[in-house]
């Protein structure tokens, strides 16, 4: 069984991911699941690929907090979540964020929560490859 | 000894990943960030998270322990 | 390629339905998904398993209207809506909501609106079966 | 002829999935109601959504063309 959290460069599969949080308890009524996909055109520019940097091993710790606040404040049953580094292309996953509990709302208000939280907290940085050249994403307020 | 450790556009603008500084007794976060802004005033214009051993911290008046390691960041885009 | 919306007997991929959404776009970068499952125990009575009842074509022609709706109101590039009929057993999947747009909000929003509406409007109705004898389910208000 | 569908806990309590009514001129969805709920009164005290060919009515008044398959429905449980 794969680490509920985890940074990785290969990719993932969500069969597996949502078979490993369905198998924490048969009392889980909804899954909400959050997919962030490399696009291929962002901010008026065509995108090649995208490239990341992360402070690896903060940034793991971050998202285990973030996994147990979850757990804890939206009483889930169970949580999973899934960084992609190294470089990747158009159309690619970059992260995967899968929440089960017994009912539907605190699944997808907690999926909602993670990935909010996850984009504050934890230390990953993505570059854009254009054929303009390079640039690090510079995250809207 | 204080290990300051760089990431992605933090790391560029200061052409490398890791700097050593020295430590000394009763040092701050805030000397340590004032002397390398200092140094490295366009990297430092994009910092605005920092870390201690792995932790978030926002209060420069941290008082740091020797072989500490800190961290200047740029605002995160991740996921 | 399967059809976007569907009511089956036959149990889903998540990972095949998110590939089939993902082709219709390059420029998705959040992709939200609801996945509800029966659980195994409910209303304090363990459940053995849950069979479905439905109004065939209005339902599928509810879910339709849902997704085109959905897709029209968040600015979505595109949604897929899944639900099973005949008899699950605890665990197994029941619905799947996958959302796609350019932006994590719109897709996890409407995902949410997707699964609260379709509750309320699509016209399927689920029996679980307990050690007790077997007990229509009355959805709370 | 109209075509009145029953599914599910209604279905179950009229002991069928279908019945057919007679059809007559001006009729409404109001008069069919009437008829059948006097016939099956414990199914239709679970009745709270109706749909005429398949699509959601809430307005009794709504007059009935003949051949109209007619659907009283309990709430809703899916998903």
């Amino acid at each position: 069984m794969k680490e509920a959290v985890r940074i990785q460069t290969e990719d993932f599969s969500q069969d597996e991911e949502i078979a490993a949080l369905k198998g924490r308890s048969r009392r889980m009524g909804g899954i909400g699941t959050f997919l962030g996909c490399a696009r291929d055109f962002s901010e008026g520019r065509d995108v090649s690929e995208i490239s990341f940097d992360a402070y690896g091993s903060m940034a793991l710790s971050e998202m285990r907090k973030l996994r147990e606040e979850a757990i804890a404040q939206f009483g889930l049953l169970d949580a999973r979540i899934v960084h992609r580094i190294g470089t990747v292309q158009g159309g690619d996953n970059i992260v995967f964020i899968a929440t089960g509990a017994e009912h539907r709302v605190a699944a997808l208000e907690a999926c909602r929560w993670i990935i909010d939280e996850l984009k504050q907290r934890v230390p990953i940085w993505k570059k854009e490859v254009t054929p303009q050249g390079d640039a690090w994403v510079v995250p809207h307020p | 000894m204080i290990r300051v450790v760089f990431f992605g556009p933090v790391a560029d603008r200061i052409g490398s990943n890791q700097l050593r500084a020295d430590f000394h007794a009763g040092m701050t976060l805030q000397q340590l960030r004032d002397g390398l802004a200092a140094q490295h005033a366009r990297a430092f214009e994009i910092v605005s998270m920092m870390a201690v051993n792995g932790e978030h911290v926002r209060d420069l008046a941290l008082p740091l322990a020797d072989n500490s390691e800190v961290a200047f960041m740029a605002k995160f885009s991740g996921g």
